[in-house]
């Protein structure tokens, strides 16, 4: 019984045998954290080594992608980790409320945005600045949330990138409906007249995580997508950890499997490998842009920092696992395969390098001098169309601010049982 | 629409010279025309949720959609209220305005979740970058002699929630044109609909489909009255009229208006009512603990202070889980209980 | 491409032909309605015709099951649907508020009902009526909740049967936490000392329809009981429809096939044979009393009458369809087997008829003579621990009420603007 | 315990002599002590949530439990709260008694249905054949500088559902009890926690573990007075007594009552401070519009209508969703707004 694909089909008759069906401990981590590279069924384009392996079925999506194309993609990793450790250490100095970490997923996160056409949407978790980015999104747009100035500014029309959701899996449901709208508008399935793809066809991608598949919104949204042929792509960062929670406490099964119950493909992409999640993710793209319905990725990953900057994982982690996933880093294969390769010599390093400073410093100059919201945002946009009783309420709080400005430039004293300002 | 008197009891407005665009209606066919209307004038109006299609649902409000706007306008979905709002949001995101059927109310907290966090706050959220017009359709209320989960009020739980609007109708005018009405609305609306009325022959009404409708966030003042004033809204409209007519004949005039929008509340015509009657009842099948009744009290003590005579009451269901219907007759606000609150009020 | 089998398998070569992947609308309906028989993987023990087969692997579960035993099960169907029928007329007749019929399902129902031990618990939907039958709850005690008497009134811990649940998929976690607590007592994977399987172990089944499988509920059910090995029989009557909508809006896939993405055994059962639905439930109960978790059985059968008593199935599904699943009537092909088999004679089949002519006439006075609640019991057991304010609310409607009798009694008029009761 | 006083102001009755049974804790360490003595003494008493193994809890108020009852005691589950009710009301129906742990007031949606049709009907259903002593903790209030969902005040959801019992601590001593008398309460008891002052210092408190505790669902005057009278929960009862402090200063004394039991409401000592005082001001984040802050004031307004003054006001969270945190110093009540509230009512 070495695998628990077992568990996978039903088996009457080993069923006398006592608990002989029940996955040891071992099995479970197996099937589940697999080998260092993820199990047998991973898809991988690039070793943590930097060597290049082919697949007939993936090399075709990733067919353009040349040396510069590849430090392209070098240079988005490289920003978004710097800007994301810049916006990390941000927090420890009073600037940001909470930082949600990416480090260590800006393989998958980038990879898949990469993939991704202008006229796709894609929507997001909390974590995906990197895909944010990937779309065209300001980086500095994304720290308003983590200032608590504001709950998501960017244009999401714009930018083909959905608002953040922060409750675990509300945003599946919402972008499968959105898939199935651009479906009911014939955006699906299409040929250019000459019996090519149509390059106006369009798909949606939806982020989430490990323990995000728990939740019953995931999985109504797999019964959806399935059922209505949505053109979505499910992209699930397995990272490993739902805050202090292994995969092994949401799941028997390799999360990609999950998709084989509902009658769609599920697959379980390296998630740091950058190569390897772009050409899975073109494919799954492909698939639904040509109206065969949605697609489960699951990308194999890390979360090397905290869940956020207020976790403290030494608590239920052990620094082995840490140690170990280093060397699968998502950024150094990428490094790696260039120079060995001549695809970039050390200027080009050095430049990202200077790059990545200059972004990292633009990021911090704009978040300390971000002004705080006022006051009169309590009560904007509650609603599309006026609310005779919310207005009244904010024109009465208004009123009583003022109250205290006056006050206090009068000098003279608030009414009162106490003096306004006066604790 | 000229302005509501005692002769548009039943808020229908003067009927039109053109009888081609009267027709008589129950409540039911009247939302059911109201979205066949909808559906027309913009193809981007779709409708969702379970057995809306074939079956036309459950009480046949959606009727005959499927068979002339096809199932892409017309969904008949899996079977979970979550998904149903959740795709409805994504959808509205894309551009649609979907029109959300949940079955009875008591199967709409599967998909609470959906509404609060979501519906509810992505304009907020966006400050107006998204807008989410969706519309969930909800049956509601009792005395339809039914088993659990299919009769309750849980309006209030939705009033409470901040960036929802929350409306019921309580005849065939308003349902024609409300139902059209918060399609048109760019916020979310809960559409409460009074379902042990859809069906009942005594209400129905002449139709208008050309006049120009009361706004739908607006209260309606049904019957002018001195002794005190009645508040309701959906089934609990019936109810309080016939509490007044009774009353009338022993030469009490009680005053009724029709909340018609439980969120935004438009309290105005209940505040000016309250001044000159001096006593307010709130009637509503709703549980009444920590209730929308209670928001009315509240802000008319408060706005009405000095005008009061005695507190404001409250006749609703009880602030228990909906029994068993043989003993609805005893739970749900009748005119007998209406009556016993006003001689309460008048006798405090 | 003959079979839905693909979607559940990544092939990832095939997605540049567009529309590959795509089902066609007889593809869904091959895999979901599959043949007559309910497709390949289906687990039959008695045909329609009342052919026994053989299974290796099912046989010994009803090795057991003689003459004797065979027709005790024919006589639990019969009168279960003899009860049904007699409760549906007497909906007609306006003794009772709604009646949900079971029609169809009765060998589903008594199969999976008798496979279980006195100390198992079963956790119905509302359509069970033949399982309560088989736990020994009194048929009669079920009508309350139809005449809108009671809300279910039976001892569940008598007779290890939940109370019925309406809002579809609740009470798949509720009996996901009721087999965990099996669990977590030790009360799985024990043996007597000889090494055979322990007496006292335990297990719980649920059952829900081929809708509720959309649920989030139901999903969060498969994960829960999935990670935590919970002795728990997901026990799902594919009735082909859910109200008006057909299997095709929830899945691509056969419903059994649900479990393979969570990792435990799913089998799809002939659901209109007692001696397979007997076999497999036994099976699969004793897969969880080993301690080897949960067990998906899917019970391919169809609701052979309307929803409930206020649908109206002609505005959505065919009259062919009733009379092809009318070939594969539940209770024909046990009788059929037993009189060619001779397991049993046209006495004893005339003793059924008029043992069921008894029960349904007994049911029928019960429910003619059932008393009406009183008002009290509106404020009752809202609470275990009082509640002041509920029990002031209790008394001032009381009083109100005596008021009327007051009034009635005493022939005076009751206070007020208008006289009570004068409407 | 005696009756309170003024000089039990933060819900600390008379010490013990016994030093070894008084330990000075912050909120969070009470629950954490209660929890944990509640498991003790009863084996069916089990915790689950999210993270609350060996994380402890993103709070760490259930620090240690796992490590010392074992995983079948204290449950690190799957994500998804309808889960983690659901199997709760099982185990309940099983004999357990489930403490579930929703991480964030925000998060307790996906569970709202459970809790509505499950946890708050089944003793109704079966005529009290099923118990469900089920306690949901349920971390909630703002001011804690977070992101949306965060920092809301869901209470009087709760609070208008039939079934359900509510309760908020406002300090340690009542912490450590309410927790354990929750638990052994045979009702679903939603526990609201005031997380923002799971670990202020200086509301630590000498929790004596030998003394009588109040009953659960009896509210408490923590300090009479003339001129107003406050009421408020959770955190809310902090910001009442530092207004009272401050008026009191001017001379001005404000009557302050921790309500403790959101449903059933004890509402005894407010009807008799109002009687007093004439006027009172509810205090409370929630959103205003049909929330418990209305109910008591309906009920206020009810009991003591010859009584009153001036309007009952309420001080609350405005009817918009939770702002961005940078303003909610704005958003929540706070001392100013309270005294501006109390002189609106004086000058009434
Ligand atoms: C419905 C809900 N419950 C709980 C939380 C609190 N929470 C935030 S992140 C998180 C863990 C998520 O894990 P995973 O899905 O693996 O995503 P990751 O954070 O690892 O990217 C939890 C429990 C939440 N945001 N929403
Ligand atoms: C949450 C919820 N939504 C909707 C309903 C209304 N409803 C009652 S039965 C039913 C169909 C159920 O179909 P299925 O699960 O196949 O069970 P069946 O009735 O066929 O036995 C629906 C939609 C409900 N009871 N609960
Ligand atoms: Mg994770
Ligand atoms: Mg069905």
């Amino acid at each position: 019984m070495s695998s628990p694909e077992q568990w996978a089909h039903p088996e009457p008759g080993d069923a006398t045998a006592a608990t002989a069906a029940k996955p040891t401990p071992e099995q479970v981590i197996a099937g589940l954290r697999a080998t260092t590279e993820g199990g047998a069924d991973l898809t991988q384009l690039l070793t943590p080594e930097g060597e290049r392996i082919a697949s007939p079925i993936f090399d075709p999506y990733v067919a353009d992608v040349d040396a510069e194309a590849l430090r392209e993609l070098y240079r988005d990793m490289v920003l978004v980790r710097r800007a994301d450790r810049e916006a990390n250490a941000m927090q420890r100095q009073g600037q940001l409320g909470i930082w949600v970490p990416l480090l260590g997923q800006e393989a998958a996160q980038i990879g898949s945005g990469r993939a991704l056409r202008p006229t796709d949407m894609a929507f997001p978790s909390y974590r995906e600045h990197g895909v944010g980015y990937a779309r065209g999104v300001d980086f500095r747009e994304l720290l308003g949330i983590f200032r608590c100035s504001d709950q998501g500014g960017w244009d999401f029309k714009e930018h083909g990138f959905h608002p953040y959701t922060i409750v675990i899996g509300n945003q599946v449901l919402n972008a499968c409906g959105y898939a199935m709208g651009q479906k009911f508008e014939g955006k699906v399935g299409n040929t250019d007249g000459q019996g090519n793809p149509s390059e106006t066809d369009e798909a949606t991608i939806v982020y989430f995580g490990d323990g995000a598949t728990s939740q019953g919104d995931v999985h109504e949204g797999f019964v959806w997508a399935a059922v209505y042929d949505a053109p979505l792509v499910f992209f699930c960062q397995n990272n490993q950890w739902a805050i202090s929670e292994p995969t092994e406490r949401q799941s028997r099964l390799p999360l990609y499997q999950r998709a084989r119950g509902y009658g769609f493909p599920g697959i379980r992409v390296d998630g740091n490998d950058v190569l390897g999640c772009l050409a899975v993710t073109r494919w799954a793209l492909e698939v639904c842009r040509n109206g065969n319905g949605p697609v489960l990725i699951e990308a194999f990953t890390y979360r090397m920092d905290a869940h956020t900057t207020t976790d403290d994982p030494t608590r239920y982690r052990l620094s082995d696992e840490l140690e170990a996933w280093k060397l699968k880093d998502p950024i150094e294969r990428v490094r790696v395969h260039l120079t060995r390769n001549g695809g970039a010599d050390a200027a080009f390093f050095a430049e990202v390098d200077a790059a990545s400073d200059a972004f990292a410093a633009e990021l911090r100059d704009y978040c300390f001098n971000m002004p705080d919201p006022t006051p009169e945002r309590i009560f904007a946009n509650v609603y599309a169309e006026p609310s005779p009783v919310l207005d009244a309420q904010r024109d009465e709080f208004l009123a009583y601010l003022e109250g205290f400005d006056g006050a206090e430039e009068a000098g003279s004293e608030a009414p009162g049982v106490v003096k306004a300002g006066e604790r | 629409m000229a302005a509501p008197t005692r002769s548009t009891v039943n808020g229908s407005a003067g009927h039109s010279e053109n009888p081609s665009t009267v027709q008589t209606l129950t409540i039911g066919k009247a939302i059911n025309l109201g979205l066949r209307t909808a559906m027309e004038s913009d193809d981007k109006v779709i409708v969702l949720g379970e057995d809306v299609g074939k079956l036309g649902g459950v009480f046949r409000i959606t009727d005959g959609l499927q068979k002339d706007f096809g199932e892409q306008r017309v969904l008949d979905t899996p079977l979970a209220e979550s998904g149903i709002i959740g795709t409805a949001v994504g959808l509205a995101v894309r551009g649609f305005r979907p029109v959300c059927e949940i079955q009875f109310e008591g199967f709409i907290f599967p998909g609470f979740d959906q509404i609060v966090s979501q519906l509810a706050k992505l304009h907020y959220r966006t400050q107006g970058k998204i807008k989410v017009p969706v519309v969930i359709r909800v049956p509601f209320g009792g005395g339809i002699g039914a088993v659990e989960h299919h009769s309750e009020s849980p309006e209030s739980l939705f009033a409470h929630v901040a960036g929802l609007k929350v409306v019921s109708c309580s005849n065939p005018v308003d349902a024609y044109w409300m139902i059209q009405q918060a399609i048109d609305c760019d916020d979310p609306v809960l559409f409460f609909e009074p379902k042990k009325l859809y069906h009942m022959g005594t209400l129905k009404a002449p139709v208008d489909t050309t006049v120009t409708p009361t706004p739908l966030f607006q209260s309606r003042l049904l019957r002018e009255g001195t002794a005190a004033t009645l508040v309701g809204y959906g089934p609990s409209v019936k109810v309080c009229l016939d509490a007044a007519n009774a009353a009338a004949e022993e030469g009490t005039e009680l005053a009724v208006i029709d909340l018609r929008s439980l969120s935004p509340l438009d309290l105005t015509p209940v505040f000016e009512s309250v001044r000159r009657t001096g006593r307010l009842i709130t009637v509503s099948e709703a549980q009444s603990e920590s209730s929308l009744a209670a928001e009315i009290a509240t802000r008319v003590q408060q706005e009405c202070f000095y005008s009061l005579e005695a507190p404001v009451l409250r006749v609703t269901g009880f602030d228990t889980p909906y029994p068993p219907a043989k003993l609805e007759e005893y739970y749900l606000p009748d005119l007998d209980r209406v009556l016993h609150a006003v001689d309460r009020s008048l006798a405090w």
